[in-house]
């Protein structure tokens, strides 16, 4: 386990009610409980990836991670300490060291502005900059680190002249500008073409070993995670479900479900094609299933799995899961 | 005759089609004390008043319901003898009672007394004779007490709880016509058999359509009507259309519209600028363009012409206002040109007006005034020039019976409140103990030399002092097809006010009417 | 295209509201013993009734409407860019309250209000007769603004924005508003159209300022002097014209910006292709 | 049915809302109705009538939260008052008779102009590229005209000109009212023009708004799809394409009534109409605060309930609102 | 057995600055029953393809040139291209059904799923009777796994899986020869994506029709296809069965789109990745489109475009490969 701890959540549990988020045109929502009981933690230098399928809650560990809104309980801590204002000036600070990057290259960038604008933007509100020729060079400098060159040539471009690819480049630059800790990618990959995806996984591989940032990659993919990230988390139905180093846990997962993912995603390389039986749909989070959530579609489930959610259970080398069969074995061993 | 319209005269005297207020329809209300955009000819055509008084020959007053009054001393009691053999249309006589009952109505329900008669007390000497007391000498009001209050009968009006909001609908009156239909578009009216001028009206029906101010036009422009009273804009155009022997018309003067200047303005106070406003305006222009010719410009003595021809001062008879831009600028020569900056208020409704206040702006300008015209809402300019909050204006006063009530309006110092408070009357707030001894004269005698006297005195101070400059006069609309009934008041024989809108006069127009030699 | 006539159009009336008036100079209220004369050279478009110049009227009409409808549209643009992106921006109860005042608003039939409005206001100039058809015709935008600035501030730039540290007023008028400007540009368009008829309509009943020249007022006016019952078709045609004119203008214009945007509704030439 | 309560709440409260309006506007706005009424009777009321006169009419001194209480009081039992213009009548006996031919008008000529527009919107919209792209300048023509000065040019050629039909009131004068045939035949022959203005002046804004709407629709999937799957273009259009189209065409119609209701209070004074626009414009003019109040009242009511129809109307049609919570 | 040939296929987008050749010069077989996997980047033509054949295609797109010919179980030839309306109603759905990329999108959302089978069945069988089509509309959801009793939902009831699974259903409907799948499990998450793979391969044993299938995921379609065919810029730059694309890719572009999957099993294999980015259609690279990007680009192919020939085990239009693939 290389660095030390920068970013952490601590049990963080995130309910969407109706008065707040997007409110249907018809009338109040139930609660939706997005997120529940998430502890996750970010190191220096390293590339943590957060795997789930969609809608189960990636990106809103993510925003709860970067404050965006509030948790409805845990906490956050930021290099130990607990992260408590949520306006003013120490909250901006918070925003300075903990930045985001967005899954939509062609949402993330205002269609209005110039590159040199988002990238001086930040650099301006963070006091980073002496003078106007002292911005120049620092918005080179950041176009330099993504790759951007001949910067002179990217600096005074608007976001449709550019690719997906570069666009995601100024996304990643613009968090570089006001000199984070952390970064949070959320799927920041997945609306780019298979071609260049590798680029931008690279470019913030790089940063992560470089810059000695903490990483946070979250993805549907988990073959990519294997690639890019040290640890991966997998995250089912607003919970977590297991956690370990890449390489360990996508070649002998502990869970049922990542090994249903595991199954699940295409692999020409794979020597027999998966058995494919119905697993049902993923449950709805505004009445999720009791205990474990994912018993309805687990083969081995137990009848304990319906009644209590399982606790974290240590595999050794830093891998844990939550499932009551990962319990028994390990108490019988 | 024996009164019954039946038979031949009634298949050869066809009905007369009238327009007397624009209405989109009308409400099902004949109360006569009601204000007149109820219904029109509730007051004159059902209910008569005890007088005829003739606004366009003042003085000239016929006894109608009334023979006859007679004044006490010092003007306070008043005693009508009734006429005999007057019957509602229900049968019953009219008698003292319903007299006495009428004004004790007006006594109890201020609401309905439009005319604000103080009366003191009534009583019914004898079946035909009725005494009236009033708080004050009361000479002046002989209009409104005789010519302008309906009589209607006491043994229907009695069972009303609430007079005020009684709608009356079906009314009872001792008038040449009762209502014989009614509907929200149109209402008839039919001959009353039993008249008490006999043989009388020979128009046997009245037709009431409902028609707006735009209506109307059409209307007229397609013969629907015989008989309107309504501004057309281009006469000869929409209504005469080439046949000037049937499609008549007649705009008798009906008030006077002058030129306000209000008097709290230092500059306007000054007679020298008055008089120079005065001789730069040229009204036959005014009344050429913006009026459209259909009136006459006024009178110096602002005296309703013709018709006022006893109330004119001698020196001044045929005086006439001429343009003279010299005499103006000679006599603006002492007034700092600075102050010659005015604003002209006008309703903006009134569209004549604003054209012609166009035209004193540019008529004024040639003698270094300088005005600014301002059209405002009604309701604006009503509260404006009430309150005294202008420097110019336009505004039309009625006439009453006499020139006096039009004068008197004008002029009377007791009306001219002060600046911020709303005034009935004299809104350029004119103040001279000589006009007030004058108006207090009138009122308190029952001559009519001495009156016509005071009348003329009043009209030097106008020509002389020129408290507010007379434009022009108002006119009353009416157009009249000669071809089913002829008999109409003309130039040539003003009897009645020609307007079918004027109550009690339109009735009497009706009774004049004889159907057209084929 | 239609952005081009339009544009042609509305230049051309502002170019005559700007310039004519210095061109023709003549007081448009002007009267003259010529009335109601047909067109003809020395009146091209005729006369009044009272004789005033119809083409000068026309010309000097042309800046009240237009200033008016210009006047009303801005302030009402103002507030629905007010209530809608802060409401929108913010969210919370501040939304709710203007969300629910603007609903009111676009509910309330907004002619009878102006006509009940203004029959109580006591100075009819220009400027009192364009605030209160502001007043009734915010609404419509600050709605649109809402629903775009809800969907707007959802997006990702703006959570970047907030993210690198803007503060809220920089984020609504540096972020947001921009890209919402072509919306504020039709919602615009389409109230100076809304404010030209409705000013025309208040004129047109008497209700606004008569002794100024516009549109609506000269149309009051032709129909005061029965311009229809005696045939005098110059007198009521040229206003409407010029009203109906500049809001296909205008119209013109918007639904241009309305294809720029989504092209799916240009009009198309079909090629007789095989498709 | 969660939805339909909250926008019923939503009604309730804008009612509320046009009621209070209603009654401060008047107040806070100068202007006396009875001096403005002697100015207007041209002496046959003596000045010094004038306090009784507002007694009779009713004008109070009260605080104005008393008077907003009264109002409310008054509004709970019907009672709006007795208008000035027509003393003593009550503004609700004044409504009642002018309603019906506004509703009537209104009515009928919004529903021709909503169906004709809606269904020309959608021929537009599917058959882009062809003759009917002519109408579209025409609509956007008509889209900026004003009604009245539609209503005036109609009046002058069918009304003046040619003289095919009436230009004012609602029936002929020769006809009694009644449910006799003659009466209805001479209701239609008067409601013609006005009607035909209210179409035309408002068809375009449909034209224009479910061409739009459909033209989008067109590019959806499921429109596509249908095509597809081998329907009649006349299925794909209609219970397809416009079938959704017309859903967010349901609000901004409902939304547009206002504006339509405007316009005819415009076109009901060009044709002397015996509606709700042309006694509200009587009311304006002679400052009758109670005759306003009411008629604007009544009219902010309609609009009210149309909209909370046409939300009825949106529920019936779009299955996604009927979902119950679960 | 080939049911459908395409043959020199161009299709044009008319738009303002120029024509974009969305797809230019296409030929492909669809063999009777086989799954043809169509994989290609973002923009590379496939959807305007598939649109093209199914004759769905609206304005500004136009079809320029090439044909494509149906061949009937029993019958001849039949030229999609040339099938007047009636004809075209009937060969839709009847021969060939499409199912879209976003089934939430390709549903009618203000009509029951159960209606939406309903209409089809109406119109192209009409002489069911309404009890026969009731009785086919459960069936057809069941035999794609959803209840019958979901006949009366409306799409916006269902998830995402199921929606999907409907539009299957609604496909199925007239055993149709030919169904084109665009993009059918992209918005869906690798579960359920793998559910309905499974689906769609055993209902096509039984039924036996052919499937083109599109999408932009390589190692999907390296799973279920048969054969698979390569897009590149509007054309089609190889082809092959799915084994051999698999094992040795002759395009470079083949090449490298299949090490740009990370894998999931088997060592960490270094991934190559594409630079650049995909071309303008507007003005393609002149000569193949894909040299800009190419690790192997001579100074031959900015100047002469490669024609797509049989190669060893497929078709490949590259110079570098005339005859051999670039094996590593
Ligand atoms: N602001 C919000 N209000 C209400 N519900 C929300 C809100 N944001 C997210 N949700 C719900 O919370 C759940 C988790 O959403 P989240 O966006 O975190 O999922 P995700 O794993 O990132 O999915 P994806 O892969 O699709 O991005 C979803 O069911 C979503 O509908
Ligand atoms: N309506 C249109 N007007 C102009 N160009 C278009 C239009 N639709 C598509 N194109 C262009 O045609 C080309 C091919 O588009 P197509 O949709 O067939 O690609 P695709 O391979 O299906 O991509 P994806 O994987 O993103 O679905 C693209 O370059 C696209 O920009
Ligand atoms: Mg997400
Ligand atoms: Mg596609």
């Amino acid at each position: 386990m290389s660095g030390e701890i920068v970013l952490e959540g601590r049990n963080l549990t995130k309910h969407f009610t109706a008065a707040r988020g997007p409110r249907g045109r018809f009338g109040k929502r139930p609660p939706v409980r997005a997120v529940e009981d998430v502890s996750l933690a970010l190191r220096a230098g390293t590339v943590t990836a957060l795997v789930g399928e969609s809608g189960c809650g990636k990106s809103t560990v993510a925003r709860l991670l970067a404050q965006v809104y509030p948790a409805t309980s845990g906490e956050v801590l930021l290099r130990g300490e607990r992260v408590r204002a949520h306006r003013g000036a120490a909250f901006r600070d918070y925003r300075r060291q903990v930045q985001l990057i967005f899954q939509d290259p062609f949402a993330s960038l205002n269609p209005f502005h110039r590159v040199r604008y988002h990238l001086a933007r930040p650099l301006r509100i963070h006091r980073h900059v002496r003078s106007n020729a002292h911005e120049q060079e620092l918005v080179a400098e950041l176009l330099e680190r993504v790759s951007l060159t001949p910067v002179t040539q990217f600096m005074d471009k608007m976001p449709h002249e550019l690719s997906g690819g570069q666009r995601q480049r100024v996304a990643i630059a613009r968090a570089l500008a006001v000199r984070p800790l952390a970064l949070i990618a959320d799927e920041p990959v997945s609306m780019l073409d298979v071609s260049i995806r590798l680029g931008v996984l690279r470019l913030l591989e790089r940063l992560a070993d470089e810059s000695g940032l903490a990483l946070l990659y979250i993805t549907h993919d988990i073959a990519s995670a294997r690639y890019f990230a040290e640890d991966i988390t997998v995250m089912y139905a607003g919970r977590l479900i297991e956690s370990g180093d890449g390489e360990s846990l996508t070649q002998s997962p502990a869970h049922p479900y990542t090994k249903l993912l595991l199954a699940s995603a295409p692999d020409p390389g794979r020597v027999t094609p998966p058995e494919t039986t119905r697993h049902g749909e993923p449950p709805s989070l505004i009445e999720p299933p009791s205990g474990c959530r994912f018993h309805p579609r687990c083969p081995v489930a137990l009848p304990v799995c319906s009644e209590r959610v399982p606790g974290r259970t240590e595999l050794g080398e830093g891998r844990w899961t939550h499932c009551w069969q990962a319990e028994e074995t390990a108490l019988t061993r | 005759s024996s009164g019954g319209s039946t038979g031949k005269s009634a298949a050869a005297s066809p009905p007369l089609v009238i327009h007397a207020v624009d209405a989109g329809t009308f409400q099902e209300d004949f109360n006569p004390y009601h204000l007149e955009n109820v219904n029109f000819g509730t007051s004159g055509m059902i209910y008569e008043t005890l007088e005829f008084f003739n606004k366009l020959k003042p003085g000239e007053i016929t006894p109608w319901l009334a023979l006859e009054h007679q004044w006490s001393g010092d003007g306070k009691t008043i005693t009508f003898t009734l006429r005999d053999g007057v019957k509602w249309t229900d049968g019953q006589p009219f008698t003292a009672d319903d007299v006495v009952f009428s004004f004790d109505l007006l006594s109890k329900n201020p609401e309905l007394n439009r005319s604000a008669l103080e009366i003191a007390g009534t009583k019914a000497l004898a079946p035909d004779k009725v005494q009236i007391t009033f708080k004050s000498t009361s000479y002046a009001k002989l209009y409104n007490i005789a010519g302008n209050t309906p009589i209607v009968p006491k043994h229907l009006w009695e069972k009303q709880q609430d007079p005020v909001t009684f709608t009356n609908p079906k009314p009872v009156g001792t008038g040449p016509y009762k209502l014989s239909k009614f509907s929200a578009q149109l209402y008839e009216m039919e001959k009353n058999p039993g008249y008490w001028q006999p043989g009388k009206p020979e128009v046997p029906t009245l037709k009431f359509p409902a028609y707006t101010a735009n209506a109307v036009q059409t209307a007229l422009q397609q013969g629907e009507l015989d008989w309107a009273g309504a501004f057309v804009p281009d006469i000869e155009k929409i209504y005469v259309q080439g046949k000037p022997e049937v499609n008549k018309f007649f705009f008798p003067p009906e008030g006077v519209v002058t030129l306000l200047p209000n008097q709290a303005n230092p500059t306007l106070a000054k007679p020298e600028v008055r008089q120079a406003i005065s001789l730069a305006v040229d009204r036959d222009k005014l009344v050429r363009v913006a009026e459209r010719g259909y009136t006459k410009a006024a009178h110096p003595t602002g005296v309703p012409m013709p018709g006022g021809e006893a109330y004119l001062p001698p020196e001044y008879k045929d005086a006439a206002f001429k343009v003279d831009v010299e005499k103006a600028k000679e006599l603006l020569k002492g007034v700092d040109p600075a102050k010659l900056s005015f604003t002209l208020l006008v309703p903006s409704p009134f569209t004549d007006w604003v054209n012609a206040a166009q035209l004193i702006r540019e008529d004024l300008a040639k003698v270094g005034i300088k005005v600014d015209t301002r059209g405002v809402a009604f309701a604006d300019w009503v509260s404006k020039v009430g309150k005294g909050d202008y420097d110019l204006s336009i505004r039309a006063t009625p006439s009453g019976p006499t020139p006096y009530f039009q004068l008197r309006t004008m002029l009377y110092g007791d009306l001219a409140l002060p600046v911020g408070k709303a005034a009935t009357g004299n809104y350029e707030r004119w103040k001279d103990a000589e006009t007030d001894k004058l108006i207090d004269a009138y009122a308190a005698t029952e001559d009519q030399a001495e009156q016509e006297k005071t009348v003329q005195a009043l009209g030097k101070i106008m020509v002389e002092k020129l408290p507010t400059v007379p434009l022009f006069y108002s006119a009353a609309w009416s157009q009249y097809r000669t071809d089913k009934y002829v008999g109409w008041p003309s130039e040539q024989d003003p009897y009645a006010m020609p307007s079918p809108y004027t109550s009690p006069d339109a009735a009497v127009v009706l009774l004049h009417l004889k159907p057209a030699a084929k | 295209m239609k952005i081009r006539i339009g544009a042609g159009i509305l230049v051309f009336f502002a170019l005559m509201a700007i310039f004519g008036p210095l061109l023709i100079g003549a007081d448009p209220a002007a009267t003259s013993d010529d009335g109601l004369q047909g067109p003809s050279a020395a009146h091209w478009l005729g006369t009044t009734q009272t004789g005033q110049d119809i083409l000068t009227q026309i010309v000097y009409g042309a800046r009240i409407s237009m200033g008016v409808g210009l006047l009303s549209a801005v302030i009402a643009t103002l507030l629905a860019v007010a209530v809608g992106l802060v409401g929108g921006y913010f969210g919370g109860a501040i939304d709710e309250t203007f969300s629910v005042l603007t609903n009111i608003f676009l509910v309330l039939p907004s002619l009878p209000l102006i006509i009940v409005l203004a029959g109580y206001l006591p100075q009819r100039g220009v400027a009192s007769v364009a605030v209160v058809i502001a007043v009734t015709g915010w609404a419509w935008g600050a709605r649109v603004l809402r629903a775009q600035t809800l969907s707007v501030r959802r997006r990702d730039f703006v959570e970047a924005a907030r993210a690198s540290g803007e503060r809220p007023l920089r984020i609504i008028f540096f972020e947001i508003l921009p890209v919402l400007l072509p919306v504020i540009a039709t919602s615009f368009l389409a109230t100076v159209v809304g404010a030209i008829l409705a000013e025309a309509g208040l004129s047109f009943l008497g209700l606004a300022d008569l002794s100024t020249v516009s549109w609506g007022s000269m149309l009051y006016f032709a129909q005061n002097g029965q311009a229809l019952l005696i045939g005098a078709w110059w007198w009521f045609l040229p206003p409407g014209l010029c009203i109906a004119l500049i809001g296909t203008g205008l119209a013109l214009v918007n639904f241009g910006i309305d294809e720029i945007a989504n092209p799916r509704l240009r009009t198309i030439k079909v090629r007789k292709a095989r498709t | 049915m969660r939805f339909l309560a909250r926008r019923l709440g939503f009604y309730l409260l804008t009612a509320w809302a046009a009621v209070t309006l209603n009654f401060l506007i008047p107040r806070l706005m100068p202007g006396d109705p009875v001096e403005l009424l002697v100015a207007r009777m041209r002496g046959t009321v003596d000045p010094a009538a004038i306090d009784a006169m507002r007694r009779a009419f009713g004008i109070s001194d009260a605080s104005l939260w008393q008077q907003y209480l009264d109002y409310l009081g008054n509004l709970a039992h019907g009672e709006l008052g007795r208008s000035i213009t027509f003393f003593p009548t009550e503004v609700s006996a004044v409504i009642a008779d002018a309603l019906p031919w506004t509703l009537g008008l209104v009515g009928v000529a919004t529903l021709i102009s909503y169906l004709a527009g809606t269904s020309l919107g959608v021929l537009m919209a599917w058959k882009r590229g062809t003759w009917l792209d002519g109408v579209l300048p025409a609509a956007t023509f008509m889209h900026a005209v004003p009604y009245f000065w539609v209503a005036l040019a109609l009046v002058f050629v069918f009304g003046v000109t040619l003289k095919w039909f009436p230009v004012s009131r609602a029936y002929g004068l020769d006809v009694v009212p009644g449910f006799t045939g003659e009466f209805a035949a001479s209701v239609l022959y008067h409601a013609a023009l006005p009607a035909v203005t209210i179409v035309v002046a408002s068809m375009a804004d449909r034209i224009l708004g479910m061409r739009n709407v459909m033209v989008t629709t067109l590019g959806e999937d499921y429109v596509v799809m249908a095509e597809a799957k081998g329907l009649t273009s006349r299925r794909v259009m209609w219970a397809y394409a416009a079938r959704n189209a017309i859903l967010p065409n349901i609000t901004s119609f409902a939304l547009s009534l206002g504006f339509v209701v405007g316009g005819s209070v415009l076109t009901e004074i060009v044709f002397s109409y015996p509606g709700i626009g042309s006694m509200l414009l009587k009311g304006v003019e002679n400052e009758d605060f109670p005759l306003m109040q009411g008629i604007f009242l009544v009219i902010s009511l309609a609009v009210l309930v149309a909209n909370f129809l046409a939300d009825l109307a949106y529920v019936v049609l779009d299955p996604r609102t009927r979902q119950e919570a679960p | 057995m080939n049911v459908l040939e395409i043959r020199e296929l161009s299709v044009d987008y008319h738009s303002g600055g120029g024509a974009v050749h969305a797809v230019a010069d296409v030929s492909l077989d669809l063999r009777r029953g086989e799954i043809l996997g169509l994989a290609g980047e973002s923009g590379s033509g496939k959807s305007t393809l598939a649109n093209a054949v199914a004759r769905l295609l609206r304005p500004p797109a136009a079809i320029t040139s090439g044909s494509v010919v149906y061949h009937r179980r029993d019958g001849g030839p039949v030229d999609v291209l040339g099938l007047d309306r009636g004809a075209l109603r009937a060969f839709r759905w009847k021969e060939l059904a499409v199912v879209f990329q976003s089934a939430m999108n390709a549903l009618n959302p203000v009509s029951a799923i159960g209606a939406q089978i309903d209409d089809v069945l109406r119109v192209h069988v009409p002489r069911m009777s309404r009890k026969e089509r009731v009785e086919r509309t459960a069936e057809l959801l069941r035999r794609v796994g959803i209840g019958a009793d979901r006949r009366r939902g409306y799409p916006h009831e269902l998830s995402g899986g199921m929606r999907q699974r409907a539009a299957i259903a609604i496909a199925l409907a007239l055993n149709p020869e030919i169904i084109i799948m665009d993009e059918p499990t992209t918005a869906l998450d690798v579960v359920v994506q793998r559910e309905i793979l499974h689906e769609i391969r055993a209902l096509r044993e039984e039924y036996g029709f052919a499937v083109v299938f599109i999408t932009h995921d390589l190692s999907l379609l390296m799973e279920i296809s048969d054969r698979i065919a390569i897009m590149y810029a509007g054309r089609v730059v190889e082809t092959g069965s799915a084994k051999t694309l698999h094992k040795a890719p002759s395009h470079p572009y083949t090449l490298g789109l299949l090490r740009s999957f990370p894998r999931l099993h088997g060592p960490r294999e270094e991934l190559l990745g594409i630079p650049g980015t995909p071309p303008d259609l507007r003005s393609p690279p002149p000569g193949c489109a894909f040299h800009p990007r190419c690790r192997f680009a001579m100074d031959a192919c900015s100047e002469r475009r490669p024609e797509l020939v049989p190669g060893a085990e497929g078709q490949v239009a590259c110079l570098l490969n005339d005859d051999t693939g670039v094996r590593q």
